[in-house]
């Protein structure tokens, strides 16, 4: 069972050094540099950016990978043209740490009826058939040593945040996850990293204990 | 009018004082002390002597730097402890004096010789071209006196270092 | 008895430091190749700790410090003394150090490059080293200035960069010299390192200034640097490091190694180089009463830490220091002793002094000694500190070993490779020595200075400096 | 990161544990273990190894002292108090148990030497660890009195849980690796859940929300766990009842003969574990 | 706990796996040493889950633990599939909430790497990986109704069964006429069970530790090795509150309850009858207890060994018997009790006796101990193990009694002494069926290997082998799917060979849960919950336990007049071995839990072999120190084991714990220190024909061994065994505590 574990160890020591000292050095140096410039844009573009009452959205991007996915969930069509609120079928983000993939009978109890002829959709039902969900991949990875609570966030953004609006949810859920309207499949288009949480966590006073989100 | 430099080389170092000496009794018109300088195998204090007392800034640098390097270094490491609040420990308050004192100290020291080297460079005006009159005899054993003049002192210089026995006389024209 | 023979000419001087930086013979290429299989056992063993984890140089709890961190303290006590002494030995115009400073602050600087690997090699994510210095991130996150082990990173990095420079800056006119005499690749080189040196009186003056602040500075940072590194330990609650006595001891330590090992070295670049004419027996023996001197306060702070303790009463401690005597690293306890307070008396006598085999094995001994005394400090405490159940006796593993081995391979590498590229005889200084000598002693002054030199020249009749 | 801000906060950012501190703590989480009660049948010890993901690290490692127990169970054959029986012949007032996991000290001597700030305060006064910005100087397992820090001598996943062993892993906390130090946490995790909870449900932590996994598991309820700034807790009246206090580096009882004490309290790390002595019959 | 313990069944139904086994269980945020890796990991993703199941929330299910027959309620936690952790369930009377380290280790009995993943059919001299099709054909061909195996030639050798696993068990038999059930059980209480019987006139009636203020143990080591160590460790734990009890065991070598003794007393091997004796005459004789309530067989017997005889031949000194006497006296109600220590000898049943005379003599009687009433449902109680059984089976099969065996729940290869010569007596019996999760001694002599699920799999109910005074049905469910798809639970099993004999009747049930849902519904209308079947099926759940309180009875106090052989000296044995049984090895059945492998012992701190405890006088007079071997020889055989000397231990004995020496036990236990019991001296009790444990003599002598490898060397935890002064572990005076702690 292939049980994932490396990188920040070594397989060969001359993996581990280009995975890690000469990186990191690098990294070191552009985390300096973007350090700086991004400090510097931070304050001037808090202002301006305001949808979310009461937040300051976190700046980055990142360039992710294409992810294959066993079905090419097309985001655009479920939340854009449809309207549909993340909340519908990410329905643990409100209650737990991860907001979860959909279960396959929340596919299903609309395509059932739905545009069954598409392809993807036909996929989907033989998945429903087999009795076996897809084997959806991650996108938007941690590393398992960072506990990253959805249902925090949403707390403090959305349901205890005075002057928002729930059907605007996808507003908050952009912070971190990108504007997965615009996608298709969903593409990891922020950096994630701790610098970009804690950039946030200190415009929106989160808490900087480092046990929050490390254990 | 053409400037020249000109080097005579001595084996002899007390010879070679005496024929400062002369220029700075006026034996030669139109040379002043400031004219003057030496290229010599080792630092020997009693040249000073010679030449006069001419400045070196060095330890204004090193002031300079070992000042810099207290107050940045204090004001780094508190300011770094103040925004670094998931810091207390071991019921040691966030801005901690034996451990920033301690650090001060090392960043004292740091920039005052770094300062003092900036000094060193500056000030001595290292790093530049060295001029042809150089000889590397200077190097082993004898010393240069090196004059900057005109063509009006130019016979007169060469003769007073002939009169105290130069070995050889380099020169270049300046301008 | 003159230091030096005051009648040397100085051509013959810069010819004959010239002459021990030529293309290496055969010996020379042999000890090179010790060397880098020395510091191929440590790379192999710091490989496999890389790959499997600290715990196969048999770690343990409660031994989570072992010779690594001994030593660590070794070289950054061997480190002291280059600068330290020559530092002080130049404000107060002790003229002998003159011919043997150059070697010893090499050594300095050789020995810091050496015991900043240890912390390196012995933390246990190697990879994230870096994270001990203070720089700025957006992650918000500091180094933890509270910790003796980054006093440790900011003491050993200002002692390191002070005391290259130092070497370095004293070595300038020298690189002139080499400058003058070299091709190829190496005038290069030095035409670089010499930074235009030309030997003007501007650059005498600033450079004696320059000199003396910097010898300033280093005293008291020396000093800092090895109370710093005690403070790894006399900062802790641990029994037995917790002692205030620490910081005066270990400086008296680091003296006390730093001139055993210029005592070896000396023997060595005498004898192989052949500088019998700068590195006299008058300057051995000056070496070794300082040496003694220094063993003696060495050994009265280490009765004075034991007295302490043991007066001070407090149990802990106290089984510690029971624990040295008595316990499973007792012979290494008594030979520390011998080694460090009974040996350094053959430097008090004078047919021993003069002894250049005798110094060479006694220099030997004090360094196993002053070694011995750094790994006693670390390891017995943690042995027997304050939960018994925590008790344990630990032998350190081949891992280790290897490590600790080739770090004097790599010493010597670095040693080998100054040699041949700096002259580590300080040429000019010599001179002003010769020069000061002769201008005090009065009454052949008139004469010699007025003495025609001979028209010898360093390139005459020898190669030069080659460089491919 | 500005003079201003030094300045203002100057007296704050001075404050050591002997003024209170910088924390405004919101828990002060502490335990009572009652030594009359605990039988050293080492329950605690495994539910540890069962909760916190803890290495087996296999004989050959054990011997050598790498073991990664956070809480042991110690067992000594004598009691600085206790009189050799009159007959020494006999171990006849049996062991003496005692169960040592990290003493969470409010002035801990392992925090201020971290070089890189990977152990600190919280402000539940926790002594944290952070696995993720350790590097292993292993300077906190040094000046730990209490000998309460394992470091990971190897990767011990790669031998400690063969599939499927490492289906058990608690996904809660993170599997350590090599090079990092680790001790216990007051199962950091189940307090962090029991906060959540109670803050989904707009309430406060009650006394009993949060059980360690030694705790829940003792069979003869040794060990007491709770808040010191909730007056209601268990372990705030057995405090208060053995006359113990926080923050002292002796205690002065009005009772002496109250069984209350924390080990090496006089080395001022000032723990958050107060013992209760054995009893016995003389 | 949250209270969302509800169906599992229905649960499991409908969660919707990406696939079978445990291969794919990798995705669901197992933690890791990972860093990111976007898009490579496989997100976890329901079909159709239930309301409460909620990604990365852990669910608590009740269920019950199966490590030892206490029948522990446990409360399972369990996070996207996976069972993570187990606690006790507060509900149970048994555990109360707690759990011991068996019980926590649990789980790696049930996420061990060494389990049987397929059945096994014997190829020849290997046991081969086959299907369930043709391991239940084997059976059937062997053992199924064609087979013409009848009446008693079809045997059972099990561990202690109950609940409806026994029910069915006992079906099995009947479908072939037979009563060959063998009970196996190595720490079980069969010698003072009859002793029990014939005083109390109740086999395992219930003791109230709580409630006494002294206790007398002659070697029962109820907080360790105990038929239920946490419901006594929780009892201890009330014992011990102010005004406190007062505990003095008795025993040659330390237990874990004799560590935790208030005074702990070597008496000399098998004199502890004597010892009971000497205290009855110091009691009627110093203290005017009445003997008016002993018959008179008995008063006599007691008349036999004054005090001084008493202690000249226990060796305890006088002067102690007297001020244990004194306790016993002055701190009613006591309670006495007798264990393996003391019932294993030639006459145990006698030593029990004594104890029981003692316990009437204090009129401890209906204080301390009462009578656990006569069970509610007979039929699911526990059929509890001996070794006796163990006698009878390897005799049968050795006369080729047996046509086909079914063993289950024990590992006698392992656990019978080497007299009784049981691997070549079981290899006479031509059909071998074992049902197991692991691979041990025992299975690798089998024909045929059914492999189970494990108890946190599977369905099934269970009667502890001892109940406290509210005796319950504990109710065993499945706390995640099995990690194996080829394994079946017990009950499964057992129904499958059913089905073969007898598929009229039980072709109805699907599976085993069919079979415990239909058994629930048909319990009496008292038991249903409003009424309603399925409200007291889901409550069952909920709880893991059903009540189940018996009609209440009294208990006799009849004591039996019993003699003790004088204690002889063998001049070629003269020492005595002590295979003492540990909370966590147990029987040895443990030794392949990683876990309890690392956990030092808790008297000698051992910590992955075995080691034989010695005196500090026997070690140096055989010149032996920590760490160093000795041959313990015996006239049936020797081992060599690394010593530990302390002064827990008889000078004249040698304890070599069990649980270690497994040949054939998985990865972690096989090869590893010794199995004491194969040197055990073929010796039983007079009585009930159990093995004498204890009655074994050996010889001991140094072993020189050079540079021992690592799994010779004796490792252990911890530096110093003294505190050296430091204030660890410190302690008051009873009275000072009684008076500071006592209102």
């Amino acid at each position: 069972m292939p049980v994932n574990r490396c990188t920040w160890t070594s397989r060969s020591l001359l993996d581990a050094f280009r995975g890690s000292i000469v990186t990191q050095i690098a990294r070191v140096g552009k985390v300096l540099v973007t350090g700086i410039f991004v400090a510097s844009t931070v304050i001037g573009a808090n202002a301006a950016v305001a949808d979310v009452p009461n937040a300051n959205p976190p700046k980055g991007t990142h360039k992710g990978e294409d992810v294959p996915q066993p079905i090419e969930f097309p985001h655009d069509i479920h939340a854009k043209i449809n309207e549909i609120n993340c909340m519908y079928c990410h329905t643990y983000a409100r209650r737990s740490k991860v907001a979860g993939i959909p279960p396959t009978s929340k596919c299903m109890g609309c395509h059932s009826v739905i545009a069954t002829d598409r392809d993807r959709i036909k996929k989907l039902t033989e998945y429903w058939e087999k009795k076996e969900p897809p084997p959806w991949k991650k996108v938007h990875d941690m590393p398992d040593y960072v506990h990253f609570t959805h249902e925090k966030h949403l707390q403090r953004f959305v349901f205890n945040n005075e002057g928002m609006d729930v059907t605007r949810v996808s507003e908050v859920c952009a912070f971190c996850h990108g504007d997965v309207k615009e996608m298709t499949v969903a593409k990891k288009t922020k950096p994630l990293n701790m610098g970009f949480c804690r950039r946030c966590h200190e415009a929106n006073n989160g808490p900087s204990d480092c046990w929050h989100c490390h254990k | 009018m053409k400037k020249y430099r000109i080097m005579g080389l001595f084996s002899n170092f007390r010879e070679a004082f005496r024929v400062v000496e002369d220029i700075k009794g006026g034996k030669v018109s139109g040379l002043k002390l400031d004219d003057v300088s030496t290229m010599s195998p080792i630092e020997h204090p009693e040249i000073d002597e010679v030449l006069g007392a001419r400045p070196s800034p060095v330890p204004k640098f090193t002031l300079t730097g070992a000042l810099f390097g207290m107050t940045f270094g204090f004001l780094f490491l508190a300011s770094a402890q103040a925004t670094f609040l998931v810091q207390p420990q071991g019921g040691k308050p966030v801005i901690p004096l034996p451990s920033n004192i301690v650090l001060t100290y090392e960043m004292l020291i740091l920039f005052g010789v770094l300062f003092t080297l900036a000094g060193f460079l500056i000030s001595a005006r290292m790093l530049t071209k060295r001029p042809a009159i150089y000889s590397e005899k200077v190097g082993i054993d004898q010393i240069g006196i090196v004059l900057e003049l005109d063509e009006k002192s130019y016979e007169p210089a060469k003769a007073l270092f002939k009169s105290h026995g130069v070995l050889e006389i380099r020169e270049e024209v300046v301008k | 008895m003159k230091d030096i023979n005051e009648d040397i000419k100085w051509a013959q001087i810069n010819a004959d430091v010239l002459r021990s930086m030529e293309t290496p013979r055969l010996g020379y290429w042999i000890a090179v190749a010790t060397c880098v299989a020395m510091i191929a056992c440590a790379v192999v063993a710091e490989i496999y700790q890389y790959k499997h984890g600290m715990g196969y140089g048999l770690l343990n709890w409660p031994h989570m410090w072992d010779i690594y961190i001994a030593t660590f303290i070794f070289w950054i006590g061997m480190s002291h003394s280059g600068t330290l002494l020559s530092a002080i030995l130049h404000i107060i115009h002790a003229d002998w150090r003159k011919p043997i400073y150059r070697f010893a602050e090499a050594m300095t600087t050789f020995s810091l490059m050496t015991a900043g690997l240890f912390p390196i090699i012995h933390i246990g994510r190697l990879w994230n080293m870096y994270w001990v210095l203070p720089y700025v991130t957006d992650r918000g996150i500091w180094p933890n200035f509270r910790s003796p082990l980054v006093w440790d990173a900011f003491a050993i990095s200002t002692y390191l960069t002070s005391s290259a420079l130092f070497l370095y800056i004293g070595m300038i006119p020298d690189l002139a010299i080499c400058r003058d005499n070299a091709r190829g690749w190496r005038k290069k080189l030095y035409i670089a390192l010499s930074l235009g040196w030309r030997g003007d009186d501007r650059q005498w003056r600033n450079f004696r200034r320059t000199y003396l602040l910097m010898a300033c500075f280093l005293i008291p940072l020396a000093v800092s640097v090895h109370s710093i590194v005690s403070s790894d330990f006399a900062m802790s609650i641990m029994p037995g490091w917790h002692v205030t006595t620490f910081p005066p001891y270990f400086v008296a330590g680091a003296l006390y190694s730093g001139c055993a090992a210029i005592i070896t070295l000396f023997v060595l670049l005498r004898y192989f180089f052949r500088f019998e004419e700068y590195m006299t027996i008058a300057i051995l023996e000056k070496t070794c009463k300082l040496t003694f001197a220094i063993a003696m306060a060495w050994t009265y702070l280490n009765l004075i830490e034991f007295a302490s303790t043991w007066y001070g009463h407090d149990v802990a401690s106290k089984e510690v220091l029971l624990q040295k005597f008595y316990g499973p690293y007792a012979p290494f306890f008594w030979m520390m002793m011998f080694c460090g307070s009974v040996v350094p008396f053959t430097l008090a006598i004078r047919k021993f002094r003069r002894h250049i085999p005798t110094m060479f094995v006694v220099s030997l001994l004090l360094n196993l000694g002053m070694w011995l005394e750094r790994w006693m400090i670390v390891t017995p405490t943690l042995a027997n500190a304050y939960h018994p159940i925590a008790w344990d006796t630990m032998w350190p593993g081949m891992v280790q070993w290897a490590i600790v081995f080739g770090s004097f391979g790599w010493f010597g590498l670095l040693f080998l490779v100054f040699v041949k590229i700096f002259p580590s005889v300080s040429m000019y200084e010599v001179k002003e020595m010769v020069y000061h000598r002769r201008g005090h002693a009065g009454k052949d002054t008139e004469e010699v200075l007025h003495r025609p030199v001979e028209g010898v020249r360093a390139t005459t009749g020898r190669p030069g400096l080659e460089g491919a | 990161m500005s003079l201003q801000n030094i300045l203002n906060n100057w007296d704050k950012y001075r404050k050591g544990h002997e003024a209170g501190g910088h924390h405004v703590y919101e828990h002060m989480w502490s335990m009572v273990i009652d030594l009359n009660k605990c039988i050293g049948c080492g329950a605690c010890s495994v539910a540890c190894y069962a909760e916190n993901n803890l290495a087996v690290v296999g004989k050959d490692r054990f011997e050598k002292g790498q073991a990664m127990h956070w809480l042991r169970i110690e067992r000594y054959w004598d009691e600085p108090n206790l009189k050799p029986t009159a007959s020494d012949e006999f171990q006849q007032h049996g062991a003496s148990f005692l169960p040592m996991m990290c003493q969470q000290c409010n002035a801990a001597t392992c925090e201020p030497v971290c070089p890189v700030a990977a152990t600190y305060h919280t402000p539940d006064g926790l002594n944290a660890q952070v696995y993720n910005r350790c590097i292993g100087s292993r300077y906190c397992s040094n000046n730990c009195p209490y000998r309460l820090r394992y470091f990971n001598f190897y990767s011990f996943y790669e031998t400690s849980w063969p599939e499927p062993l490492n289906l058990q892993l608690n996904p809660d906390l993170s599997v350590r690796d090599k090079g990092v130090m680790e001790k216990c946490t007051f199962c950091v995790q189940r307090i962090r859940t029991a906060k959540d909870t109670a803050r989904r449900e707009g309430r406060k932590v009650r006394d009993g929300d949060v059980q360690t996994a030694c705790q829940q598991s003792c069979p003869t309820t040794a060990i007491v766990f709770g808040d010191m700034l909730d007056p209601e807790s268990r372990v705030t009246k057995l405090w208060k009842a053995h006359e113990v206090e926080l923050g002292k580096t002796a205690q002065h009882k009005q009772h002496p003969e109250k069984r209350g004490y924390r080990i090496f309290e006089g080395l001022n790390t000032d723990p958050c574990v107060m013992y209760l002595e054995r009893v016995r019959e003389v | 706990m949250s209270g969302k313990e509800i169906d599992r069944r229905s649960f499991l139904k409908v969660m919707g796996w990406s696939g079978a086994g445990a291969a794919t269980l990798s995705g669901c945020d197992l933690p890791t040493t990972v860093t990111i890796e976007e898009g490579k990991e496989t997100v976890v993703s329901y079909l159709m889950p239930e309301e409460y199941v909620i990604p990365g929330q852990g669910v608590w299910y009740a269920s019950t633990c199966q490590q030892c027959s206490a029948a522990c309620g446990v409360h399972g936690r369990v996070r996207e599939g996976r069972l993570l952790k187990v606690e006790g369930n507060p509900s149970s009377p048994i555990g109360r909430g707690k759990l011991c380290n068996m019980g926590q280790a649990s789980l790696q009995a049930h996420y061990n790497p060494d389990r049987l993943k397929k059945p096994l059919l014997r190829k020849g001299a290997e046991l081969q990986e086959a299907t369930w099709e043709e391991a239940l054909k084997y059976i059937e061909e062997r053992a199924g109704k064609k087979s013409g195996v009848q009446g008693n030639r079809a045997a059972w050798l099990t561990g202690n069964v109950s609940g409806h696993q026994a029910v069915l068990l006992q079906a099995h038999m009947d479908s072939f006429g037979s009563i060959s059930h063998y009970v196996h059980e190595l720490i079980n209480t069969a010698v003072s069970g009859l002793a029990n019987k014939d005083v109390l006139g109740e086999v395992q009636p219930v003791y109230h530790l709580d409630k006494a203020k002294a206790v007398l143990s002659l070697g029962a080591d109820f907080l360790g090795a105990s038929t239920s160590p946490v419901h006594f460790a929780t009892q201890y734990a009330s014992f011990r509150e102010a005004p406190r009890g007062v505990l003095i065991q008795v025993e040659p070598s330390m237990s874990l309850t004799g560590a935790n003794a208030d005074l702990w007393i070597p008496a000399r091997p098998g004199t502890e009858g004597v010892l009971a004796m000497g205290i009855a005459n110091a009691l009627i004789g110093q203290h005017g207890v009445s003997a008016a309530n002993l018959p008179a067989g008995v008063k006599q017997a007691i008349d036999g060994y004054g005090i001084d005889r008493a202690a000249d031949i226990t060796g305890v000194p006088r002067t102690q018997i007297e001020a244990i006497a004194k306790t016993l006296k002055e701190r009613a109600p006591s309670l006495v009790l007798t264990g393996a220590s003391a019932e294993g000898h030639a006459h145990g049943y006698n030593i029990a006796a004594a104890a029981l005379m003692l316990n009437v003599l204090l009129g401890n009687v209906g204080q301390t101990i009462t009578s656990s009433g006569d069970p509610a449902f007979p039929q699911l109680a526990a059929r509890a193990g001996n070794t006796r059984d163990l006698f009878a089976f390897a005799e049968g099969a050795d006369k080729g009694a047996f046509d086909v065996v079914f063993m289950w729940g024990t590992n006698p290869v392992y656990t019978a002494p080497a007299f009784l010569n049981f691997e070549d007596k079981l290899s006479k019996v031509p059909v071998k069926v074992a049902f197991a999760m692991y691979r041990d001694e025992t299975v690798a002599k089998a024909d045929v290997v059914l492999p189970l699920s494990s108890p946190y799999e599977s369905w099934g109910t269970h009667l502890a082998a001892y109940n406290s005074d509210e005796p319950t049905v504990a109710v065993q469910q499945p706390l995640m799917q099995p990690i194996y798809p080829d394994t079946k639970s017990v009950g499964d099993v057992l129904l499958a060979l059913l089905k073969m004999r007898e598929p009229n009747t039980y072709s109805a049930f699907n599976d085993y849960y069919a079979y415990l849902r239909k058994a629930f519904s048909e319990l009496p209308a008292t038991h249903k919950v409003g009424g309603s079947d399925d409200a007291m099926w889901v409550q069952s759940l909920q709880r893991a336990l059903l009540a189940a309180k018996g009609t209440p009875k009294e208990l006799s106090a009849k004591p039996v007049a019993v003699d003790f052989p004088a204690y002889e000296k063998d001049a070629a044995y003269p020492m005595h071995l002590a295979p003492a049984a540990r909370l966590g090895m147990w029987d040895g059945r443990n030794a392949n839990l990683p876990w309890l492998q690392e956990q030092p012992d808790q008297i000698s701190k051992v910590v992955w072999g075995s080691w034989a405890e010695l005196h500090p006088k026997t070690a140096d007079r055989l010149g032996v120190k920590n760490g160093d071997y000795i041959s313990v020889t015996s006239a049936q055989g020797s081992i060599e084991v690394p010593v530990y000397v302390y002064r827990g231990v008889h000078p004249d004995v040698v304890a070599v714990p069990i649980g270690q020496g497994h040949t054939d036990y998985g990865r972690y236990a096989t090869g590893r220190g010794v199995n004491p019991l194969k040197v055990l001296s073929q010796v039983t009790d007079g009585k009930t024909g159990e093995l004498a444990l204890y009655a074994t003599r050996v010889k001991v002598a140094k072993v020189e061994k050079k540079k021992p490898g690592i799994n010779e060397l004796m490792v252990r935890f911890g530096g110093s065994e003294s505190q050296v002064g430091r204030k660890l572990v410190a302690s008051v005076t009873a009275d000072s505590f009684n008076r500071t702690e006592g209102a």
